[in-house]
């Protein structure tokens, strides 16, 4: 763990903010006001990494004509957890589900800039999506297991990508992965039972779990412990900085403590524009754009 | 003090709230109640016109086999044996019965008391069992409709001898029949074994359940697969833009074409230009299935929206294609969703006659269909034709017919309802 | 070997195609690392050579089946007497039915003469040598399909790609049937609609007030001149589909309403498929209900109220259409009502709301597009439905708002043209077929519009 | 697949004949039983004229006589010899419901209770707008119900064959009316054949059984529809008389019942020997226990034509003499 | 506010309690564990509160043949903020959904017990739910307004409740909820747009300016801050604090930190149970029993 301990440092202050805040009562500041009045948006931090998995530049989403990110450029780092911070609708999630193409079911929306993942443009038209998703999973905010058993859940992936040549490799394939997700304990006898009967905390283990059961390289989450209890939030943080000796990690989350805990870079988004990245400890200790800091003390506008 | 007020306020209107509230629950008893209401209002005054056809009056004669009339050659040759003069055993047996009975009309009339079908079954009785030949049996033949409907009570005796298609004279020999047990009524096999026929005590519904059975099965084994391959393309697939509208529109706007329409357009398309044979099942079932397929087009897609878009989230993400998953995913979910649509199109292409009109189907045929190619008619045109039939025994079993047509329609829903049941099973 | 026969030979073959495909992917895979190094699951390579081996075969044997009659007759028409030969076209197709009738053992029209025995024997032969060739076409397509598609397996193959193209290519297909059903619709009434627009009018067609088909069909017939003004078809059509859903729609939708939010499961289940029957009853039936019954009881009340009911009105047909859709509404109305998230009625209950309250003013609103949807599909059965009227509102096409007279719609007076005397050139038969475009095009329009509010009207709340 | 049965077309008002025949034919003969469609006399009319071939059928019924225009599509379309037989007579009946009186009527009674415009009261020589509400407006003799007739269609052979028979006949009992036939056609033709639209006519759909049943549930209505209805509802309806005589049977097949047409059927001679059956078939029909006096026909209520006009049909049917026009 | 800022003293702590966790790798405890084996589970600390608005005793739910809560006894008191906690499953909604009786709606589930109101059962047989639910309001996990225009979002509840005479009355109503949540800055020029178009923090203040329109005395909130980024959920803070000047608030959450920030008193839940009830200082600094100890510090079984 070389996160630093966020809450030590910043608690007080941000409690401050709020209290601020509550001191002024009435005087809500419009969310508008968040964009800032032409503020200087301009990257400032280093966004490559010296052993890079997925290396993005100047990536651009458009829903419509509505632009959502506008060239963010940014690696994902071998065996490296990078977290993305900022305000609600700031493109987050949009650039998150450019990594692996998951964008394309959504009507409308265009993205231009490159990804590369091992080289290769995964907005290549020779690109296929499917191999593309098996080495690039996803968690998603929500726990959205299939209404199928414990034990399909986890082997639906392994199956439609062949990657079990007998029942007994898959069941081992099944187990692992649990075994990884750290669920193997509480559903190992009841594989056979609806995967949407767990708990949430445990359907979301599952649904990591799903993802890891095809060995990808990267994982993707968004904002995976937002419907967590600090229990399960806390075991999926585990698990995370586990799975982290395997795989690169992507995580969006709206908790500055989680991404203190988890990762080792931050990147913040702000409005669509990639504000900062750095060292995690370096970006909650010494912000280096006003944005930025703002965000993490809890000031805002 | 403003809390006070507002839950005052409050307090006070509940009674009026909450009488709207009966009212509202009450409409809601009362719509169903309605639909329930005419479905068995509609229901019970089918069955009570109709449940008299599932019984036919016999007479029961004493037929000599005689070999003279039968097989005067004795050579027992089924062609001799079955092109035989029958009805004169029959006319026999009436005479010994009736002895009295001389004048030509009388005995015409008298001979008209039983059905024209009663030769032929006692052609089907020697053909099956020639030593039949030369004994005397008692058997039981159908009565003429009209003495089916004196028995069953619907020709009234008390009225002036002009108003009854019975007369005095073979009312008093019905009575003596009756008086020595030789009428009854019996469960009405020929109704279900026969194919149609101009004479309601010959008739039945056979070759228009066979034809029926045909037809649905083209409909449903066309229409399901189409219509749901449709609406996942549209809904799974297919990108929002002018092309898809058009498809939408054109196949909203299908559902109110009137069905004769696609009667002339089965009529231009199926029998015209690809020389399909008139009549045939596998034609209506064609046409029918091009009017079905708006319903279970616009009832699937509904379905396949209601699947929550997380599942088809989940399995994109960890790489299932699209197709892999629509079938591994949403169909099972949607699939109940489905049902519902097909159950409607398909009761709604079970009841229609109109569009069969155009491509011969509205026809006279006593044949029971073997296959797909057959000349056939389905159930809603046999009673279509029955009710436009000017004998009055024709009523009941026109009834009676519809009757099968909702136990067909209530046995195809069932099967619709389980499987319904079955995927949705959610979890 | 029949076509029957040879139908499932090719499907056996092709199952059998799929487990040499997929066992083709297995050995070629090997070589470079095993399954993981195939582009896809082994399955799809079966299927892929399934495809291969079936699609071609049955395309060709498809083909056969369509133009075999036609081609062995023309060998058997060679074959026969010149006599025969120089008989018309239509008449030496009797011969030739005849003939098949012979080679089916069919009963046949006279005595069997010697040259038609003998072509009879060169049918059959021919036939059988078609079949004969058939089947070896077909097989070797298929063992060649089998072939080629071994030889194409590599773990490159994009296996999965490929079998999934040919199957969304199945479902873009399945989608356009419903145009190429419209564009037959418009086809098969189009020209003779517009045959009728020669002899009336568009402008009379569409603005005329009198629709009165009495027209002299014949030379020695009687009749009147006729008009074809279809104003008080469409004013017809109009009102008894308003009446219909002046019934359908409440009782339908408060059915929805009860089922989904206030009665139990088990009712639920119960209720719904029964209704479903509503649907179902031929509508012969339901014209002889509301001839027999219902018309005469408002007759009967009309007359106790001091109203003249005609014994043909408009109200009667249009209470019976109305249950006839019910389900239509009430059905496709209970689904979307379900669909409403629960998040929204928690919202409305935990503001004091009752039940009706929410439902009325939260769980309505939300789920309309969904119910219009329905309706209009409901609309659209009212609208294309016949017999009731006929039987019911009569025939009459009387101008007029007021429901308990007799008026008739443009699909009543579709059918009775055509299945009543008719003259192919006369005004008279073609104004079924304008009848049926104009029918046409209205709805269209009418589901354009339908289709635009409901978008803005979805895009508005979501 | 080889058609080894016939294929016959046509007229609703034949069906009900046609098919008694086609069940005997089919169950004593060794032939299949024909396949029947009930299509119309025009409709049947149209298809038999497609063309010579197994797909177009073989014989059609029909209610009125073929028109030339029809003989003429036929020729166009290979069908060259047609033979015609005519079946016998279809009465059409004017009834009530038992339970109100039974009408007596005149042609000139039905046709000034049901024409468009008629002949104004005063003696004038124009047309008026029917005036007439109730039956005793048209003769003081009748009641004094309103004027409420079911009969059929525009579209229907029954409707024609009505106007011809009753309506021209009623109207040309007024003498200046009559004279406009020669005149001025047309003005006769719109006076004599345009039945009022005004609801005293109620146009009641092709289903007689329905009229039946709607003039039970209507004492106070009449209804126009074919004897055999009559015949089976005799409990429930009553033919009123028409210029003094009742529609019964010997009636109608005497001539003095005036409101009664000929009933056909065609038969495409092209077919005939190469269609399994179709002159077996036509000889069945022509029998005299099928048509005569005495047959099966008779029961079902065709009334027969006259012994001699049953015996040229029946030569004709022998022989497949083909029509001239 | 006399909350003590809860990350300043134990962010520290349960960083550790991660760390460790995240130190024994492949060691996940099963969420099982965490019901503890036969422990203590009575209640410590005083549920009773010298004003209370609502008196809850001996409240046992059961959905059906489970018992999601077991003889739960506690006050809701004036004008305070009362936070219940605890780990997922333990009841803490089901608890809240008692009292305004939203877990009528639920198929199956029975309660007992007695919950007072003004000294009323609500759960007597004569009471009504409609006045109950107006003044026991609920704002619920997920943001849900209703698919109409802000305005009439607002104006839903005064209008079924017939509390305005006039339209100029429920403009007022109407405008002073939003003001009250803190919204009317930043909608009152587009009132009549939907709802469902504001972000979802927006959204969640447009539930409570709803769910405040009526006047309810007591306002319940089921982790009303969720779904929310940092700055949104500290508007919403800002806006409990406000509002408790006026209501008494009962909110669930699953942030220990929100707890210690917005509440006066803390319940701890423990499957089913109530553990401990307290002044939120007390609670987070000094817990009195073993199993609050070990959930707010972050270890468990
Ligand atoms: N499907 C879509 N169509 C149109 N616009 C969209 C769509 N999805 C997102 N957006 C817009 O794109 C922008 C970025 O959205 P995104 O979901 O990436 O934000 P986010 O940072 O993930 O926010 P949150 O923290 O709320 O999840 C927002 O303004 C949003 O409104
Ligand atoms: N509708 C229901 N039917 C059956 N059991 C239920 C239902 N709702 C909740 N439960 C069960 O009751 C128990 C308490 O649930 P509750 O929702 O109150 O927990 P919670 O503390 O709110 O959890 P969370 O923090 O995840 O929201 C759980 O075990 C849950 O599974
Ligand atoms: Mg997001
Ligand atoms: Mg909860
Ligand atoms: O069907 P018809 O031609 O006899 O009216």
């Amino acid at each position: 763990m070389n996160s630093i301990s966020y809450e030590a440092k910043m608690g007080m202050e941000q409690r401050e903010g709020v209290t601020a805040g509550a001191a002024r009562p009435g005087d809500a500041v419009p969310a508008a006001d968040v964009s800032g009045k032409a503020e200087d948006r301009r990257m400032v931090g280093d966004h490559t990494h010296p052993n890079p998995v997925m290396v993005c530049r100047d990536v651009t989403v458009h829903y419509g004509e509505k632009r959502a990110i506008h060239d963010v450029s940014l690696d994902v780092g071998a065996n490296e957890v990078i977290a993305m911070i900022g305000p609600s609708g700031c493109g987050k999630s949009t650039f998150l589900r450019c990594l692996n193409r998951m964008n394309d079911t959504i009507d409308g929306c265009r993205v231009s800039g490159s990804i590369l993942l091992d080289g290769q443009d995964i907005y290549d038209r020779r690109t296929d999506v499917v191999p593309l998703r098996a080495r690039v999973g996803m968690v998603f905010q929500k726990p959205n297991p299939f209404p199928k058993s414990i034990y399909e859940n986890v082997a639906y992936g392994p199956r439609i990508h062949g990657l079990a040549r007998s029942r007994t490799e898959l069941d081992e394939i099944v187990q692992t992965s649990l075994e990884k997700a750290g669920l193997w304990g509480e559903v190992k006898d009841r594989l056979d039972q609806p995967g949407t009967g767990l708990s949430g905390g445990q359907q979301q283990r599952l649904c990591i779990a799903r993802t890891i059961s095809v060995s990808p390289e990267v994982i993707l989450m968004d904002e995976p412990c937002s419907a967590l209890d600090p229990i399960a939030t806390a075991r999926i943080e585990e698990l995370i900085d586990e799975l982290r000796g395997n795989y690169s990690i992507a995580i969006v989350t709206h908790s500055m403590q989680q991404a203190a805990r988890v990762s080792q870079r931050t990147a913040y988004f702000h409005l669509g524009d990639l504000i900062e990245v750095g060292d995690t400890a370096d970006i909650f200790t010494n912000p280096r754009h006003r944005l930025t800091e703002d965000y993490i003390t809890g000031r805002f506008g | 003090m403003k809390n006070q007020r507002a839950i005052d306020i409050v307090n006070a209107s509940l009674k009026r709230r909450y009488a709207a509230e009966r009212r509202f629950r009450l409409y809601g008893i009362a719509a169903i109640a309605a639909g329930l209401l005419f479905l068995a209002l509609l229901f019970t005054s089918i069955a009570a016109n109709g449940y008299s056809a599932f019984l036919q009056t016999h007479v029961r004669l004493d037929i000599n086999f005689d070999p003279a009339v039968i097989d005067p050659e004795g050579s027992r040759a089924p062609q001799a044996l079955s092109g035989a003069n029958y009805a004169a055993l029959v006319r026999r047996s009436m005479q010994e019965l009736f002895p009295e009975v001389t004048g030509r009309q009388d005995r015409r009339t008298l001979n008209g008391l039983v059905s024209s079908g009663a030769s032929y079954q006692l052609r089907d009785m020697v053909m099956a069992d020639p030593a039949l030949i030369g004994t005397t049996r008692s058997v039981w033949v159908p009565a003429d409709d009209d003495v089916d409907m004196y028995a069953k009570g619907h020709i009234p005796v008390d009225v002036p001898e002009a108003q009854r298609r019975i007369k005095d004279l073979p009312l008093s020999w019905l009575r003596k029949l009756e008086s020595e047990g030789r009428i009854e009524k019996r469960f009405n096999t020929t109704f279900f074994t026969a194919g149609d026929s101009r004479e309601p005590e010959l008739a039945g519904i056979r070759g228009a359940l066979m034809g029926s059975l045909y037809t649905v099965i083209v409909t449903l084994a066309l229409s399901f697969p189409i219509g749901v391959a449709t609406a996942i393309y549209l809904e799974e697939f297919a990108p929002r833009n002018r092309w898809t509208d058009l498809i939408e529109v054109n196949i909203n706007n299908l559902a109110a074409v009137p069905s004769i329409v696609f009667g002339l357009l089965g009529l231009a398309v199926f029998l015209n230009f690809m020389a399909l044979p008139r009549s045939a099942p596998l034609v209506g079932g064609l046409v029918l299935t091009l009017m079905t397929l708006p319903t279970i087009i616009i009832a699937g897609r509904a379905a396949l929206k209601s699947v929550p878009p997380s599942i088809r989230e989940a399995a994109l993400g960890i790489g299932a294609s699209r197709l892999q998953t629509v079938t591994h995913h949403v169909l099972p979910l949607a699939l109940p969703g489905m049902l519902t649509g097909t159950i409607i199109g398909m009761a709604q292409a079970l009841g229609e006659t109109a569009p069969l009109l155009m491509i011969g189907m509205v026809a006279f045929i006593v044949d029971i269909p073997g296959g797909f190619f057959d000349p056939a008619t389905v159930l809603p045109v046999q009673i279509f034709l029955w009710a436009d039939s000017p004998e009055r025994a024709f009523v009941e079993r026109t009834s009676a017919a519809i009757l099968v047509l909702l136990g067909f329609l209530v046995i195809m829903n069932a099967i619709a309802v389980l499987l319904r049941k079955k995927f949705e099973r959610r979890w | 070997m029949s076509v029957t026969t040879l139908a499932i030979v090719l499907l056996a073959l092709s199952a059998a195609a799929y487990y040499v495909g997929r066992q083709r992917s297995f050995a070629v895979s090997r070589g470079s690392g095993g399954v993981r190094a195939l582009h896809s699951l082994p399955g799809y390579y079966g299927m892929l050579t399934a495809l291969w081996c079936g699609l071609p075969a049955l395309l060709v044997l498809a083909g056969w089946v369509a133009f075999e009659p036609y081609i062995v007759t023309k060998l058997v028409v060679a074959g026969l007497p010149d006599e025969i030969r120089a008989l018309p076209d239509a008449r030496l197709g009797l011969v030739v039915n005849d003939i098949r009738n012979l080679v089916s053992g069919n009963i046949v029209s006279a005595q069997v003469d010697p040259a038609m025995q003998a072509a009879a024997d060169h049918y059959r032969s021919l036939v059988q040598t078609g079949s004969a060739a058939l089947a070896v076409v077909v097989l070797a397509l298929a063992a060649g399909g089998i072939g080629l598609a071994w030889k194409r397996i590599h773990p490159g193959l994009r296996a999965r790609n490929q079998v999934e193209g040919v199957v969304k290519a199945f479902l873009v297909l399945c989608s356009t049937i419903a145009i190429f059903t419209t564009i037959g619709i418009v086809l098969s009434v189009l020209f003779e609609a517009l045959r009728f627009f020669h002899s009336v009018p568009v402008s009379e067609f569409l603005l005329g007030l009198k629709w009165s088909p009495q027209m002299a069909i014949r030379a020695d017939q009687v009749g009147s001149s006729g008009s074809f003004g279809a104003v008080p078809l469409f004013t017809g059509t109009l009102m008894i589909s308003f009446i219909a859903m002046f019934v359908a729609v409440p009782i339908g939708l408060m059915s929805a309403i009860y089922l989904s939010e206030y009665a139990n499961r088990r009712f639920r289940a119960v209720a719904k498929p029964l209704l479903e029957i509503l649907a179902g009853i031929p509508t012969v039936v339901y014209g002889f209900f509301a001839a027999l019954v219902v018309a005469p009881a408002l007759r009967d009340g009309g007359a106790a109220l001091g109203l003249d009911v005609s014994s043909e009105s408009a109200l009667a047909a249009g209470l019976v259409m109305g249950i006839m859709i019910i389900p239509f509404v009430s059905s496709l109305s209970d689904d979307v009502i379900n669909a409403v998230p629960q998040s929204l009625r928690d919202g409305s209950y935990a503001m004091g709301a009752t039940r009706s309250e929410t439902v009325r003013k939260v769980i309505i609103p939300a789920a309309l597009p969904g119910i219009v949807g329905g309706v209009l599909l409901a609309v659209s059965r009212a609208i294309g439905e016949t017999m009731i009227v006929v039987m019911a509102a009569g025939l009459a096409a009387n101008l007029t708002a007021n429901p308990l007279q007799a008026v008739t719609t443009i699909t009543v007076q579709i059918v009775t043209l055509l299945v009543g005397d008719q003259e192919f050139d006369s005004p008279k038969t073609l104004a079924a077929f304008a009848l049926g475009l104009m029918l046409f095009v209205v709805t269209l329009i009418l589901n354009v519009i339908a289709l635009h509010v409901v978008r803005k009207y979805r895009e508005q709340y979501e | 697949a080889a058609r080894d049965y016939i294929s016959i077309v046509g007229s609703s008002t034949v069906y009900p004949f046609a098919t008694v025949v086609a069940e005997q034919f089919g169950k004593t003969s060794s032939f299949k039983t024909p396949k029947i469609e009930s299509t119309g006399s025009g409709g049947g009319l149209k298809l038999f004229c497609a063309g010579v071939g197994v797909e177009n059928p073989d014989i059609t019924n029909a209610s009125r006589r073929i028109k030339s225009s029809e003989v003429e599509t036929c020729a166009a379309n290979g069908v060259k010899e047609i033979v015609e037989i005519k079946i016998g007579y279809d009465g059409i009946a004017v009834a009530n419901s038992k339970q109100a009186g039974q009408f007596s009527l005149t042609r000139r009674d039905l046709y000034l209770a049901l024409a468009k415009d008629v002949p104004a009261a005063d003696g004038s020589e124009k047309l008026v707008a029917n005036p007439y509400k109730t039956w005793k407006d048209v003769n003081p003799a009748l009641p004094a119900t309103a004027i409420e007739v079911l009969g059929p269609p525009p579209t229907s052979g029954t409707r024609d064959a009505f106007v011809e028979l009753v309506m021209e006949h009623g109207c040309k009992d007024t003498p200046w009316v009559a004279a406009m036939e020669k005149s001025d056609k047309n003005a006769f033709k719109a006076a004599c054949f345009t039945i009022r639209e005004d609801g005293a006519y109620i146009e009641a759909g092709e289903n007689d059984n329905l009229i039946v049943q709607k003039l039970e549930a209507n004492p106070d209505a009449l209804g126009i529809f074919g004897f055999s209805f009559l015949d089976q509802n005799t409990d429930m309806v009553q033919g009123s008389l028409i210029d003094g005589v009742a529609p019964t049977f010997e009636a109608i097949a005497s001539g003095d019942y005036p409101v009664s047409r000929p009933l056909f059927f065609y038969v495409k001679k092209a077919h005939v020997g190469v269609i399994p059956g179709i002159q077996e078939y036509v000889n069945e029909f022509t029998s005299d226990k099928a048509w005569g006096p005495e047959g099966y026909l008779a029961d079902k209520g065709l009334i027969p034509m006259p012994e001699e006009e049953r015996a040229k049909f029946a030569n004709d049917a022998r022989n497949m003499t083909p029509m001239e026009m």
